[in-house]
């Protein structure tokens, strides 16, 4: 879409042209900002009749929580979903194009994509930016082989497993899927499983926490669990923190009206007939 | 006492090996000889203590800092004017030190940089004038105490205490002011200005400044000065503390918040 | 002829301010195989032939009508290999538009797009037109209320496009365009919309028709698909 | 630079020889890790020979404490039957992590403060706090001098009729808890554990199997792990120190295929 | 004499260097709050370091005297030092003045020389004091190096800056016009100590898991215990 | 010191019952220096739409105008108002293009949406991590103080003159806090029939 003769504002690809400004300031001394990190905990598991992904739903910059509620499982495609741990906007924006990249690949194939399909996408995708682009992924899908459970680092290195996990909270739940996962089981243990793999990340690792969310892909059907359990809920205040009216000092007050008009402009654009 | 209550401090076992003593003692030295302080476990405190600090990202060690302080002499003594800030880096700590030090009846000293190193320090001088008046039965002078402080700060130049402190006090002939540092600067001088917003309040102070300023116009200046320096750098505010120093002795003039003097002066500009 | 000279080159306009290229492949898309689009109140039908030249061809293998979103459907008349570059630059730009703004891309926004790239082909050195025309179809929320509205656009090689109604396109695109001017009404449903739509096919084809050889897409709130040979199979039993 | 295919091995102790390296006694002395470092002061390297993870449990009535018996150089199973699970007295038992041989100094002092204690004859024994705290002191001493000894450690037994349980690092940082665990027990034992003791007092039977569950995990997934573990179970019965070994199963390996 | 450095290929590089920091994290809060005769000091539970929990019932909070509870958090082996040195020293004053109990004042002296005798090695603690003296309460709060400031409310440790604009708007009643009287009582003190623990413990991760509340008043000291979230 | 806090302020968004509202300090400084004090970081879009922008001063100004370039290129092309939703996908796109360079700024945008009236806020951070909640979010040198003040302060369903008090004093009191932010603020209470915009009396310190 990007014409020579006509160019489109939307460009492809990354931007580089702060890079020399900023680097010149942290030459300078000044602290480059953090981006939001998922610590996260997020994890994969094969059951009897597909997968199931876990992840909680902590989002953190520094010790702050920057989001208590977010979403960690992101859609791929209608068999594949992915949960996506490391700088928040890197596993966003990279599932979000990988999810496009594969819609196109279905369109263009006309059948359902392979979860080893994504699975290259990414790791290319990873390999190419040599871990700069800081993602962690659980990919989990089923496609007419079957189902599959990926790990892919930020460097593009890969796993095929029956149970994966990532994140700060890997290893508590790691610990959780170690001492409890056997093959073949039920859709209601394997549930189970995952929700207490998610919790003990969510319990025993600061980076993870507030709920607990869980995807569950089959061979036909893919149902998406969000906030599957509260696993933290914010205390109830005990004081009342309503203020009068009035007790803000203020200096100054504008105000701007419109008159509440229903839109009314036409999403077609004028036809031109010649 | 339990056992181990005992134990925790008991330096017996410890002591098999020469290595195992206990540092308490040492640590707390400057409980018994209060200008020694216990050396730490490595060279270079400044470089070394902000190495550490680096390599943790964790780790924030913050020490309340912040400040603007002037002091002048005119014809009726000395004017002393402090706002009331600590910040921890940016965070502000505090909006209520007492940045003027109350040494004794004629002396007054105030403080700039880091807040512990000017507190213990004052506190140690405070007492070394108790002691001198105790053996000499008269008042110290403010040269005297001055240089006392002096020589304490020089002894621990170059170890990253940070302190920017303006002494001014009577005795029965004259008022003077002094300004030390702990580079070990001790000078006397009729304007001085210190502190991150020094350099704001100092273009109140120099156009407003003569020596024929009545009382009040002098109290109006630091006060002015003060509330100005607040008003532009980050690390100055809460509320604005005036001084009078006179030969036989000093009084709190005023202790006004700032937001209050803003209002003020705001309605003034629009007359 | 006298605008052969102005045609080596289709950025050159001939005396008359034509760019006769446009018209050839205009002709192209004339000889065609028909192709038919009704808009009805609550969604598009397309219809169009897909005949086979020879009985060893396998027909489930290659298709007219394709899916662009889910929600948006095109299809042509003219020359397929041009048809199929589009096909692949339309979901691009879907995709693209997608990846901005996190909503599908609306119909007449792909349509500007597709025509955008249709329109290049005619100022560039050392391309050529496009020969096809292309049918674009879509259900979108209509912007004063939540209602879902059917959008039907043809796109043609010089980058011009229209909405329609209803349009035919492809040999004897006039005359199906007069049948249709015939039997459309705004108040028509789906079902009947992609009767007719056959019924139109059926006025100029040659030879029997049967679910092989067409090809019926449709497009409702649910979004587009492209009819399976039963369901075209059913939709002709009906057909007198 | 002397290098084996690309990988650089420390000395076996400090100034000694390294891994294929050529053994230059007595010239060896650059970059020691007991030599002057960046802040001007003669202190401990990192740690040498390495034991892993220590796992502890307070259950009613006592406490159980367990570790492998591996001692690692690096990424060298060094030694392979090293006992890492002691009994101090008839009161005490004491895990170590971290540096061994900085645990065998203290451990001759821990030895020489039980011979005393026995020889005082005064029926007044140590007990687990006294120790728990006098090892918190001597590591907070060291810390603050930047001498660390490079240790993590558990100290268990029974404070009279209480079952006690508590942990000191590298720096004196201590604290008791029902269920503690060291190095990457921390990550992979402690969600295991909690998960029980969360919900209420463990009786000895749990306890012991869920020692057994963490030091199975531990060893899948603790590379400097170990199948063959000693344990140490500590109650008003006495104490009994134990070996055992983790039941392995790796059937799964068999059904991983492709990455 | 030829020195390593005419040899630099038998230079062997040393195994991973271990970086011997002295300080660590180990996060927790405190908020202290002093009334007209009785004074208020709260601190969570939770003892951590890096993404790790090591115990969710860690007590932050020092009974000095029968009217002083120190709370201390940061670096918890400086902290668990510097309160059982001062813990000490109180023991001590008592023993030497005929069982005179040390008074607020004096305990919060001693501590800010204690101190600033670690000018040049700190310890990496965040404290504050909270007790009545002469029947009236009062807060003192400190930086690492011994800075001590006297204070009616006060927040500390690794969600300082969460809690302590609250302080400022519901006790201090900073930026109000008209300025609502609730007298401070006991009862709301307490309140506002864990309404503004419920707040912190959503958004700070090392904030969590529980809070101890002291209460000194007249009678002595009581303790009270809240939970809070866990993750 | 970070290059986030070079210039100070800050902004904080939050929602109430069908009205949303945004609040900004005023302060433009350089570093621990007061410069300006009648500095804006919240930026009208559209009608029931604000931007606000905290971070490095020359940042927000560039970041503000390439948006408003796109944000009219879309409404003129499509001839339809900008969705706040839809702003926000366009915002995190163009930040995350420049993710190896990114532009020093946090932006929070609050806003109704210009058909159903629906409350939005919506906040990122540098690199264009959206974060949509159902209550508030902070941006700038004193988040951690705005943190603290809103989750004790916010509740569910205020009327906008209940909202107005709640942003003020979370905001007044958090950069209280804060050496490099305050110096002046202003709310924005965005309803489906009027923007009410008010300044507020703070310290000057």
């Amino acid at each position: 879409m990007n014409s020579v003769l006509a160019p489109e504002i939307e460009q492809h690809g990354f931007n580089f042209s702060n890079c020399r400004r900023n680097e010149k300031l942290i030459h300078d001394g000044f602290k480059p900002p953090k981006a939001t990190k998922t610590g996260t905990t997020i994890v994969g598991i094969i059951y009897k009749h597909g997968v199931i992904l876990g992840a909680d739903t902590r989002a953190t910059s520094g010790n702050i929580v920057s989001d208590k509620n977010c979403e960690k499982i992101h859609f791929l495609a209608k068999n594949m979903y992915c949960c996506g741990a490391g700088t928040a906007a890197d596993t966003e924006m990279t599932t979000k194009m990988i999810a496009s990249q594969l819609e196109l690949h279905r369109l263009n194939t006309n059948r359902v994509v392979p979860v080893p399909c994504a699975s290259t996408l990414l790791k290319q995708y990873l390999f190419r930016y040599q871990g700069h682009v800081s993602a962690a992924l659980v990919l989990g899908g089923v496609d007419n082989q079957g189902p599959h459970i990926y790990c892919i680092y930020p460097h593009g290195s890969t796993d095929k497993l029956p149970y994966a996990t990532m994140g700060s909270g890997s290893l508590a739940a790691m610990s959780v899927f170690e001492s409890r996962w056997k093959p073949d089981m039920e859709e209601e243990e394997g549930k189970k499983l995952v929700r207490d793999a998610i919790a003990a990340g969510i319990f025993n690792d600061l980076g993870s926490g507030s709920n607990v969310d869980l995807c569950i892909i089959r061979k036909d059907s893919t149902q998406y669990l969000r906030n599957y359990e509260l696993a933290n809920e914010k205390g109830v205040r005990n004081l009342d923190y309503t203020y009068k009216r009035g007790t803000t000092g203020v200096l100054s007050v504008k105000k701007i009206a419109f008159d509440v008009v229903e839109e009314s402009t036409s999403g077609i654009e004028k036809m031109d007939t010649n | 006492m339990a056992l181990n209550d005992i134990l925790k401090h008991m330096p017996s076992v410890g002591d098999m090996l020469s290595d195992y003593k206990s540092t308490e003692e040492m640590d707390f030295i400057n409980l018994s000889q209060n200008k020694v302080l216990s050396a730490p476990p490595y060279s270079n405190p400044v470089e070394n203590l902000a190495k550490l600090h680096e390599n943790n990202d964790n780790i924030k060690i913050n020490f309340d800092h912040g400040t603007t302080t002037l002091g002048f002499i005119y014809q009726g003594g000395v004017v002393l004017a402090v706002d009331s800030r600590a910040t921890g880096g940016q965070y502000i700590g505090s909006q209520s030190v007492r940045k003027v030090v109350e040494i004794n009846d004629l002396l007054l000293g105030t403080l700039a940089g880091g807040a512990a190193d000017c507190t213990y320090w004052y506190r140690v001088l405070t007492s070394e004038c108790r002691l001198y008046e105790l053996r000499n039965k008269k008042k110290i002078s403010l040269a005297a105490a001055t240089k006392i402080m002096n020589n304490i700060i020089y002894s621990y130049k170059n170890s990253g205490l940070s302190m920017g402190m303006i002494l001014a006090g009577g005795d029965m002939n004259q008022v003077s002011l002094y300004y030390l540092d702990s580079d070990g600067t001790r000078t006397m001088g009729k304007v001085f200005s210190v502190g991150s917003g020094s350099i704001f309040a100092y273009g109140v102070l120099d156009s407003g400044y003569k020596w024929e300023l009545t009382d009040e116009q002098a109290y109006e200046l630091g006060r002015r000065s003060i509330y100005h320096a607040t008003h532009r750098d980050a690390y100055s505010g809460g509320t604005v503390r005036v001084y009078h120093v006179k030969k036989d002795g000093w009084n709190l003039i005023s202790e006004e918040d700032c937001l209050d003097l803003h209002r003020r002066y705001e309605a003034e500009k629009k007359k | 002829m006298a605008s052969e000279r102005y045609s080596f080159s289709l950025t050159t306009f001939s005396p008359s301010g034509k760019l006769v290229q446009i018209e050839y492949a205009l002709a192209a898309v004339s000889a065609g195989a028909s192709t038919v689009g009704i808009k009805s109140a609550n969604g598009i039908v397309f219809a169009t032939e897909n005949k086979q030249k020879s009985l060893l061809y396998d027909e489930n293998s290659m298709h007219k009508i394709e899916n662009i979103t889910d929600n948006i459907g095109m299809v042509y008349s003219g020359m397929g290999p041009d048809y199929r570059l589009l096909v692949r630059q339309a979901r691009k730009i879907a995709q693209n538009y997608y990846m901005i703004y996190n909503e599908s891309i609306p119909t007449s926004q792909l349509v500007q797009r597709i025509a955008g790239v249709m329109q290049e082909y005619t100022q560039s050195g050392g391309v050529r037109p496009f020969g096809v025309s292309l049918l674009i179809c879509g259900m979108e929320p209509c912007p004063t209320s939540n209602k879902m509205i059917p959008l039907l656009f043809q796109c043609d090689p010089s980058g011009a496009y229209f909405a329609w109604k209803a349009t035919a396109m492809g040999k004897n695109s006039v005359n199906g365009k007069t049948f249709l001017e015939k039997r459309y009404s705004d108040d028509l449903e789906l079902d009947d919309a992609a009767h007719i739509a056959i019924l139109t096919l059926k006025e100029s084809f040659e030879g029997q028709m049967n679910e092989t050889n067409i090809e019926v897409g449709i497009c409702d709130a649910n979004g587009f698909r492209r009819l399976d040979p039963a369901t075209v199979k059913d939709y002709l039993a009906n057909i007198p | 630079m002397m290098s084996n295919n690309g990988v650089n091995f420390a000395p076996f102790w400090h100034n000694g020889p390294a891994p294929g390296s050529f053994y230059n006694f007595p010239q060896n002395n650059i970059k020691s890790n007991s030599a002057i470092d960046e802040y001007g002061f003669q202190r401990n390297g990192g740690p040498i020979t390495t034991g892993t993870s220590i796992v502890g449990v307070k259950y009613d009535k006592g406490v159980i404490i367990a570790g492998d018996k591996l001692v690692s150089y690096g990424n060298l199973a060094r030694y392979h039957n090293v006992d890492r699970v002691f009994k101090i007295n008839e009161n005490i038992i004491l895990g170590m992590s971290g540096d061994y041989a900085d645990f065998q100094f203290i451990k001759q002092y821990i030895d020489e403060i039980i011979l005393s204690d026995f020889s005082a004859d005064d029926r007044i024994v140590l007990k687990p706090k006294d120790l728990y705290t006098w090892l918190t002191r001597v590591l907070y001493n060291r810390r603050s001098r930047f001498n660390p000894l490079w240790l993590d450690m558990v100290v268990g037994g029974m404070q009279g009729e209480e079952p006690f349980l508590g942990h000191i690092n590298i720096r004196g940082r201590s604290y008791t808890n029902d269920v503690i665990s060291t190095g990457y027990g921390t990550h992979l034992a402690l969600p295991l554990l909690r998960e029980y003791s969360e919900k209420g007092p463990l009786n000895e039977e749990t306890a012991q199997q869920l020692i057994q569950k963490s030091m199975e995990v531990l060893f899948y997934r603790d590379c400097r792990g170990y199948p063959k573990y000693s344990q140490a179970n500590i109650n008003a019965n006495g104490v009994t120190v134990s070996d055992h070994e983790v039941k392995q199963n790796w059937d799964l390996a068999l059904s991983i295929k492709g990455y | 004499m030829l020195g390593i450095n005419q040899f630099p290929e038998y230079q062997v590089p040393g195994a991973v260097q271990h970086q011997f920091n002295p300080y660590e994290n180990n996060g927790g809060s405190i908020v202290a709050i002093a009334g007209d005769n009785f004074a208020v000091i709260g601190a969570d539970t939770r003892l951590s370091a890096g993404y790790n929990i090591f115990t969710r019932n860690h007590s932050k909070l020092f009974q000095l005297t029968s009217s002083a509870v120190l709370a201390s958090c940061g670096n918890w082996c400086d902290s668990d030092t510097l309160t059982s040195i001062l813990q000490t020293r109180v023991r001590q004053y008592s023993d030497t003045h005929e069982n005179k109990e040390i008074s607020l004042n004096a305990i919060a002296q001693l501590l800010s020389t204690m101190m600033y005798g670690r000018r040049f090695f700190p310890y990496y603690v965040s404290n504050i004091l909270a007790g009545i003296y002469e029947g009236k309460g009062y807060v003192y709060s400190y930086d690492p190096i011994g800075h001590c400031e006297r204070h009616t409310y006060r927040a500390g440790g690794s969600s300082s800056a969460l809690l302590q604009p609250i302080l400022d708007n519901q006790i201090g009643l900073k930026n109000m016009e008209e300025k609502p009287t609730i007298p401070l009582t006991v009862d709301r003190a307490v309140k506002l100590v864990t309404d503004t623990f419920i707040s912190a413990a959503e958004r700070d991760i090392y904030t969590g898991d529980g809070v101890k509340i002291s209460i000194i008043t007249e009678n002595g000291v009581e303790e009270r215990q809240i939970p809070l979230r866990k993750d | 010191m970070s290059i986030m806090a070079y210039n100070g302020g800050c902004v904080v968004a939050m929602k109430g019952k069908e009205c949303v509202a945004i609040a900004t300090d005023l302060r433009f400084g350089l570093q621990a220096q007061t410069i300006d004090t009648n500095f804006e970081k919240v930026f009208p879009v559209n009608k029931h739409m604000y931007l606000g922008l905290a971070g490095l001063q020359t940042d927000i100004i560039t970041v503000y105008k390439r948006l408003m370039f796109r944000k009219n290129l879309y409404e003129i092309r499509e001839n339809r108002v900008m969705q706040p939703e839809r702003f926000a996908a366009m915002l995190s796109s163009f930040l995350y293009e420049h993710r190896f360079g990114p532009y020093f700024i946090e932006p929070v945008i609050a806003g109704l949406d210009p058909k159903t009236f629906k409350p939005f806020i919506c906040n990122m951070d540098l690199i264009g991590c959206a974060n949509m909640p159902d209550d508030f979010v902070v941006a700038g040198t004193c988040e951690e103080q705005l943190f603290g003040m809103c989750e004790t302060l916010w509740r569910e369903n205020m009327e906008p003159d209940d909202l107005f008090e709640t942003i003020s004093q979370a905001m007044l009191n958090a950069f209280d806090r804060d050496a490099i932010s305050g110096w002046g603020a202003k709310v924005y209470i965005i309803e489906k029939d009027k923007v009410t915009i008010r300044k507020l009396k703070t310290r000057m310190d």
